[in-house]
């Protein structure tokens, strides 16, 4: 299914702060279909690959390609127009509008319902149906009329993956998404992953490996901003670099 | 048995209208290592904050060394001793990571010197510099549990302190607690990943729907395995 | 004699010299505006009238008590933060964690309550005050005639702003106001009386407003309007500064005195709008100020 | 039926609380009511009702009261109207009622110009008259150089080009000029272009604390002790007093009325500071004046229907404390004799509100336009 | 007549403050600047006074494109700061162009005939074109807000890095809102001109943007009939102290300084908590 050519290439990106080099000479390609992981120590630079794939910072040096189009000067807007959709490892929602609000305002963007002044806000009724359907997946249907500031912190993150998926992305960026998450949410979210992997591509940014080794068909280690391994998980895992930079002693 | 350290009775507690814990009870002895679980929503975050005094529509009673900390405003709590390493990390973006570090004022005789923190976290001696935030989501975690270990606070609330952190750094946070327990600091634990509470905690507490459902010494976490299972879904 | 634009480079340097003494107010002003949006977010509306208000306290020390300019230096101050510390006490802290435009509109009520108040009892032209004995006469600089008065605002604005800059940049006190800034509770929770940092600060900034205001009071005329034009300027200064930044405050408020002392001669008809002209070009190209720092 | 509703009701609309309100305020009213009293409290049998409101300077406020006080309130004229916008505003709102409005408080030469009306009179001061009075007779006490300091708006430039008119009129020299931004706070700039222009005149073509400002820091900068003599072409009494006499010292300006020039006008000072704790400047004894004048055209008149009224006030020459030997030209501005001050020096001054010297009497047919030149329609 | 006016131009402020959470503190621009350019247009021009006010709408939506381009960079407090000295200098400006005569203002404005049929100068036919437009410009914002477009609006008023990263082109909707907001306060201003017949520098200054402030919070931010409210009461107040002893701006200044302590949700906010607290 997955086929060779890559759907997100980026290469040799560079990403200095005040002559910090926070990320260095990364090439990446994401081949379509998959679901790849991208994993490393804290600081290794991975929120900010996410940030510069997304526009939301723009790399020093090198080249950013998305289905066979530069996308390096681009908005971070029409980057999420092209179909590249991220979510925040910092749990990102719409505190004062409700779970169902949350969901339709992603919704509303490629239903063309965005920008009509002059009609009543009653037509994005018909947006419902759709929204409950992605609460539902993400498990929030009793909370659909609360208010989001009053979710819990990991619920919170399972309405944020709701609302991306909303504007059916081609390809998903998740930061962390299990991060703060129980257990049985993150077996939830799991599924949910390999379930909105059929027909996308993913790139996640995942520290719990029991994830990583389920989910992901490809792995991506990041070290001091640099690549470290790359190949699927038991490659990776197997690596002793990646092993004592990022899983310890522990990890079996 | 000594009296508790700390001492929390029947504590109820509201956001703004919604009553969020009913009737929590808690007790913590000098030098114990207590985790509270519970799933996503349970109320755990609200106990800390409700303790801390930052929640301030509660009812019941808070008691530290037999001192009542309800009627205190919040800096009293902190110099009565409490650290409070918030879920959202709460780092400065206006400070360098150096700044954020020294902020909290020492409260107590024995805090670890800012040699000895950096000794324990490579990563922030080498941004020391940098803005508070700029640093990594993971760097952050640890400059906020960093922080409370100068302060000399000796019960330190933790919450999710492991969260978003590679498997290498939550084995040194754990290393870390294990160190301060040995240095007799006692510790009130949030966490998800009881795979690492395990490690430290000589007791649970279990919350649900803002209530305390169960507490267990540690050492008995196994036989409780079926209930977790039933009131976390692991 | 050498000519810059046909403008006579003496007089050109007189024009600079100037500049930077409307700079001294400027960068004064701005300076206790951006401390007190730097920690409380308010931007304070009140802070022209504060200034005024300190003018009006010398003039008053003066006229009824007999106590001359240097004891008004820093007895006006002093009064004026501690009117400021009440009106923090009793209004501003029950605004906090609101949205910050509560802060300003309840400034800007303040600021209509003084200026009518003292429209009411002073009337509007004002009233005289002498500047110190020791002070009056001038220099002859060679390229202009400076008076000596205007020469000591320079160096007291100076000093002053120095000091503040390393008081807050430089001290744990300093660190205590930024952090507080950004979550007053968290700090609060680490043990800092943070309610009691607000009140003191907001003093600070309103006390460096009356003290401006004392400086000001033999040079300009102590009048009850003579807040309300400048504070708009000043927001400007603040704005192009990059605001709740101190050293931007300061260095701004000294470049655009002299830049609108420059424009005074070139093309005095834009002097009025050369600091907003300045204050939009600053925003197409750096949103967050000169120095400020990006949300 | 005589008078309208039994009662003369006359509104003083005037800024009391704002920029202006120095000029006239509070204390206008209480000329009015003095006007009221000296005519004997009643005319043609009917009481006389003074009432007033704070315009705060704003034209719609000062229209809606005006409209209020016509429709509802049944009020025959309203007068002072300070600052030209609300003067105009007015003025225009009461032609179309058809009633009478005189101004005291505006300086524009619109309101009998461009802008005039049959009901309308201007009853001050106006920028034609200052320009005539510090422009030309100040060229003739000497100051025949000169350099303009002028407010960057249209108020500014009239004051300077009609200046300089009279000052080119009278032989003398115009050397250059600055325009300043209003409410400028630091005059410092512009005063050094003014000293080194080599001008032994500075005028100020600005007004409010504008020009005390400017006053202030021409002191400190020495101008004055360097030879320079300043002088203002809108200033007052009261405007002088809040400088000081140390900072104000040899500054010239016309005004219209003072109340050192006669014992007639000393004995009204001094019931006017009685009343009102202020010694009273040319816009209080001007409201005061018109107030009076329009009671005597209602005696004269017979009625106090507007048309009747209009046509006396028109007719009637003015004679009373502000004005000797007045007269009214068709356009509505009233004609009367301006003086050229200089304030005194501190040691000169002999009381708190002793601070002028006249230096010339401007007559009032130089101070004043013709009508026939002034591009008021009713007079072609 | 002139509540009326006051009024529709807090209901465009509040479309702004209350759904896009902007506190625009140069308003004054667009209202003011309408007038002059209907007074201009119609007392110079000869237009007919329906032209005219639509002119001042356009204008001040143009004058809204540009002084959002700038300010729409910035939010909550930055924002308001930026508008404010824009607004200044946009007072600036008026004082010196040659077209607003200055402190004098255009005056004497005709009211003529709307489109060529309705005599304005009659009363109560002034009044009913005034209030046609009031009632246009309330429901148009009534419409706004409660569109598919106002929704986005208050999402990014929540969180806009989100909405960008859900590819929303943020600063668009701002300046929309933005400029509709403006276009309506012109519709105002341009109508004032109409009624009043004057068009002067006291609506260009910043007072009057305060002005707007205070009748919007005294009204209740964010809720749909309290600008009116607030509008009438402030009105009206300015008219009834003016014959006070009392100063008028220390009053005013009482008012704001009680309001955002005490009623936070301004009158119909408050009446509106008080009906749903009964009916709980
Ligand atoms: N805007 C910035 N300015 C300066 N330094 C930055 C900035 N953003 C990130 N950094 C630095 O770059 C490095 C990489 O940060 P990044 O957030 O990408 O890490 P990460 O791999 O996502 O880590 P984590 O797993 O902890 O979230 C860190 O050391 C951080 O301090
Ligand atoms: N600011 C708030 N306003 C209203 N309700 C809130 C607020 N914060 C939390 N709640 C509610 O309080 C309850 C307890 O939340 P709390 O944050 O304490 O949960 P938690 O156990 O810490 O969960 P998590 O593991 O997700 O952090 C939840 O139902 C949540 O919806
Ligand atoms: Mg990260
Ligand atoms: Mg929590």
């Amino acid at each position: 299914m997955a086929s060779a050519t890559p759907i997100l290439s980026a290469t040799g990106i560079t990403m200095e702060f005040r002559g910090f080099v926070a990320v260095k000479d990364v090439t990446l390609s994401i081949r379509e279909g998959t679901v790849h992981a991208l994993i490393g120590p804290n600081g290794a630079g991975k929120t900010t690959v996410f940030n510069m794939l997304t526009k939301f910072l723009t790399p020093t040096r090198g080249r950013i390609e998305f289905r066979g189009r530069d996308i390096t000067a681009l908005k971070p807007a029409e980057v999420a127009r092209l179909g590249l959709v991220r979510s925040f490892q910092i749990s990102a929602v719409f505190p004062h509008l409700t779970v169902l609000d949350n969901v339709r305002v992603a919704l509303q963007r490629p239903s063309r319902l965005a920008t009509q002044f002059w009609r009543s806000s009653d037509v994005l009724s018909r947006l419902d149906d759709r929204a409950l359907e992605l609460i539902d997946a993400v498990n929030l249907s009793p909370y659909a009329h609360l208010p989001a500031v009053e979710l819990s912190y990991g619920r919170k993150r399972a309405l944020e993956i709701a609302t991306t998926l909303a504007l059916d992305p081609t390809m998903l960026l998740l930061d962390e998404p299990m991060a703060g998450m129980g257990h049985e949410d993150i077996g939830r979210i799991s599924d949910l992953i390999r379930r909105i992997a059929k027909g996308r591509t993913i790139l996640m940014v995942e520290h719990n490996l029991h994830v990583v080794e389920d989910l992901c068909d490809r792995v991506t280690v990041l070290a001091r901003g640099e690549i470290l391994a790359d190949g699927s998980y038991d490659e990776v895992s197997a690596d002793p670099r990646v092993r004592e930079a990022y899983m310890g002693t522990e990890h079996e | 048995m000594s009296d508790p350290l700390l001492e929390v009775r029947a504590l109820n507690a509201w956001y703004g209208e919604s009553h969020v814990l009913h009737g929590v009870d808690l007790d913590i002895h000098e030098g114990e290592t207590v985790t509270l679980l519970g799933r996503n929503g349970a109320g755990k975050t609200t106990t800390l904050r409700a303790i801390m005094g930052i929640l301030r529509r509660r009812e019941g009673a808070i008691r530290l060394r037999g001192r009542d900390l309800l009627a205190l405003p919040l800096h009293k709590v902190a110099q009565a001793g409490v650290g409070y390493v918030p879920e959202e990390r709460g780092i400065f973006a206006s400070l360098s990571v150096e700044e954020n570090l020294t902020l909290p004022p020492q409260v107590a005789e024995g805090g670890m010197s800012v040699e000895e923190i950096y000794s324990l976290f490579p990563n922030l001696h080498e941004r020391r510099h940098s803005q508070g935030t700029k640093l990594s989501g993971g760097e952050q975690q640890m400059l906020a549990i960093a922080r409370v270990l100068r302060t000399g606070a000796r019960l330190i609330l933790l919450d999710e302190p492991t969260e978003g952190l590679a498997p290498v750094i939550v084995q040194r946070i754990g290393d870390v607690l294990v160190a301060l327990k040995k240095r007799g600091m006692t510790i009130l634990l949030v966490e998800q990943n009881f795979r690492f509470a395990r490690k430290v905690a000589d007791r649970f507490y279990l919350m649900e729907d803002g209530r305390m459902v169960n507490s267990f010494p540690g050492h008995e976490l196994d036989a409780h395995m079926d209930e977790l299972q039933d009131v976390l879904g692991v | 004699m050498s000519t810059i634009f046909g403008i006579p480079a003496p007089a050109l340097y007189g024009q600079i010299l100037i500049g930077l003494i409307n700079g001294s107010f400027y960068a004064l002003l701005s300076l206790g505006l951006a401390v007190i949006f730097g920690l409380l977010r308010v931007i304070n509306f009140a802070h022209g009238a504060q200034y005024m208000l300190g003018a009006f306290v010398a003039y008053g020390l003066l006229n009824y008590l007999g106590i001359g300019y240097w004891p008004s230096l820093v007895l006006a101050p002093l009064i004026v933060g501690v009117t400021a510390i009440a009106i923090e006490r009793t209004m501003l802290s029950r605004l906090y964690g609101l949205d910050p435009l509560y802060g300003l509109l309840l400034t800007f009520g303040l600021a209509l309550i003084f200026e009518g108040a003292f429209r009411y009892w002073f009337g509007t032209s004002g009233k005289p005050y002498a500047p110190p004995q020791q002070l009056t006469g001038a220099l002859n600089l060679g390229f202009m005639f400076l008076p000596i008065y205007r020469g000591w605002v320079v160096v007291a604005s100076l000093a002053v702003c120095l000091g503040t800059w390393l008081l807050i940049e430089k001290t744990r006190l300093g660190a205590y106001l930024r952090a507080a800034t950004e979550n007053a509770t968290l700090v609060q929770a680490f043990g800092v009386n943070v309610p009691r940092l607000l009140t003191l600060t907001y003093g600070l900034g309103a006390a460096l407003a009356a003290l401006a205001g004392v400086l000001a009071a033999p040079i300009y005329q102590v009048s009850p309007l003579m807040g309300s034009n400048l504070i708009i300027i000043v927001f400007a200064v603040v704005v192009v500064g990059g605001m709740g930044s101190i050293l931007g405050a300061i260095v701004t408020g000294y470049v655009l005195g002299v830049l609108e002392g420059l424009t005074k001669v070139f093309y005095p008809e834009a002097s009025s709008i050369v600091i907003f002209v300045v204050m939009a070009l600053v925003l197409l190209v750096r949103p967050a100020g000169l120095f400020g720092r990006e949300a | 039926q005589q008078v309208s509703d039994n009662v003369v009701k006359i509104g003083i609309l005037n800024d009391q609380s704002g920029v202006y309100a120095d000029f006239g305020g509070k204390s206008s009213v209480e000329a009015a009511r003095m006007a009221v009293e000296d005519f004997g409290g009643k005319v043609l049998g009917a009481p006389i009702e003074i009432v007033n409101a704070d315009h705060q300077n704003k034209p719609d406020v000062a229209s809606s009261i005006a409209r209020q006080w016509y429709d509802t309130e049944k009020v025959d004229a309203i007068m002072e109207l300070t600052t030209s916008s609300v003067a105009l505003a007015v003025q225009g709102l009461s032609k179309e009622k058809k009633k009478i409005n005189i101004v005291t408080g505006a300086a524009t030469t619109d309101l009998t110009g461009k802008q005039c009306s049959p009901y309308g009179f201007h009853w001050a001061y106006d920028t034609h008259a200052l320009a005539v009075g510090t422009g030309g007779a100040l060229v003739q006490n000497g100051g025949n150089k000169w350099f303009f300091l002028t407010a960057d708006y249209a108020f500014g430039y009239s004051l300077e080009e009609e200046t300089s008119k009279f000052v080119k009129a009278k032989g003398g020299q115009v050397l250059g000029s600055v325009r300043h931004p209003l409410s400028t706070n630091d005059f410092s700039s512009f005063l050094l272009q003014a000293q080194s222009s080599g001008a032994n005149v500075i005028g100020l073509a600005n007004a409010g604390l504008d020009t005390s400002n400017a006053i202030k820091q021409a002191s400190e900068f020495g101008i004055t002790q360097g030879g320079q003599r300043l002088a203002a072409l809108l200033f007052t009494l009261a405007e002088v007093r809040g400088l000081g006499l140390k900072a104000a010292q040899g500054l010239t300006l016309t005004e219209g009325w003072y109340w050192d020039q006669s014992d007639e006008n000393r004995a009204f000072a001094k019931r006017f500071m009685d009343r009102t704790g202020r010694m009273p400047n040319m816009i209080h004894v001007g409201t005061y004046s018109s107030v009076l004048q329009y009671l005597k055209a209602i005696q004269k008149a017979g009625t106090d229907a507007t048309e009747p009224v209009a046509k006396a006030l028109h007719e009637m020459p003015v004679e009373d404390v502000f004005a000797k030997k007045g007269k009214v030209l068709p356009n509505g501005r009233m004609v009367y004799d301006m003086y050229l001050f200089q304030v005194k020096k501190p040691e000169e001054s002999k009381s708190e509100w002793d601070m002028y010297k006249q230096l010339a009497k401007v007559p009032g047919d130089d101070a004043f336009l013709k009508a026939s030149e002034s591009g008021c329609q009713l007079t072609q | 007549m002139s509540v009326l006016c006051f009024a529709l131009f807090a209901c465009a402020f509040n479309l702004l403050i209350g759904y896009v959470g902007l506190l625009s503190f140069g308003h004054a621009t667009f209202f003011g600047g309408a007038a002059y350019f209907t007074a201009h247009a119609v007392k110079v021009w000869g237009w007919d006074p329906l032209a005219g006010i639509l002119l001042g709408a356009c204008g001040a939506a143009a004058l809204g494109l540009v002084v959002g381009f700038l300010a729409i960079r910035r939010q909550g407090i930055y924002f308001a700061m930026i508008t404010l000295a824009l607004g200044q200098m946009f007072a600036f400006i008026c004082l010196q162009v040659p077209f607003t005569h200055g402190e004098d203002g255009i005056q004497g404005v005709p009211r003529g005939r709307l489109l060529g049929l309705l005599d304005l100068n009659e009363p109560l036919a002034m009044y009913y074109v005034t209030l046609a437009i009031f009632l246009f410009g309330f429901f148009a914002v009534w419409r706004i807000v409660n569109s598919p477009f106002g929704n986005i609006l208050k999402a990014i008023r929540e969180n806009e890095r989100r909405a960008v990263s859900l590819g929303y082109r943020v600063e668009r909707y701002k300046l929309g809102a933005f400029v509709m907001s403006a276009a309506l306060a012109g519709l105002a201003g341009g109508t004032k001109a109409i009624v009043f017949q004057f068009a002067t520098l006291t609506d260009v200054q910043w007072q009057m943007s305060g002005e707007v402030i205070l009748m919007t919070l005294l009204g209740g931010i964010g809720t749909l009939i309290g600008p009116v409210v607030g509008a009438a009461f402030v009105i009206t107040l300015q008219n009834y102290l003016a014959t006070f002893d009392f100063p008028v701006t220390v009053l005013i200044g009482i008012i704001f300084v009680v309001c955002v302590l005490v009623f936070r949700r301004g009158i119909a906010g408050e009446a509106m908590e008080a009906l749903r607290r009964r009916s709980l």
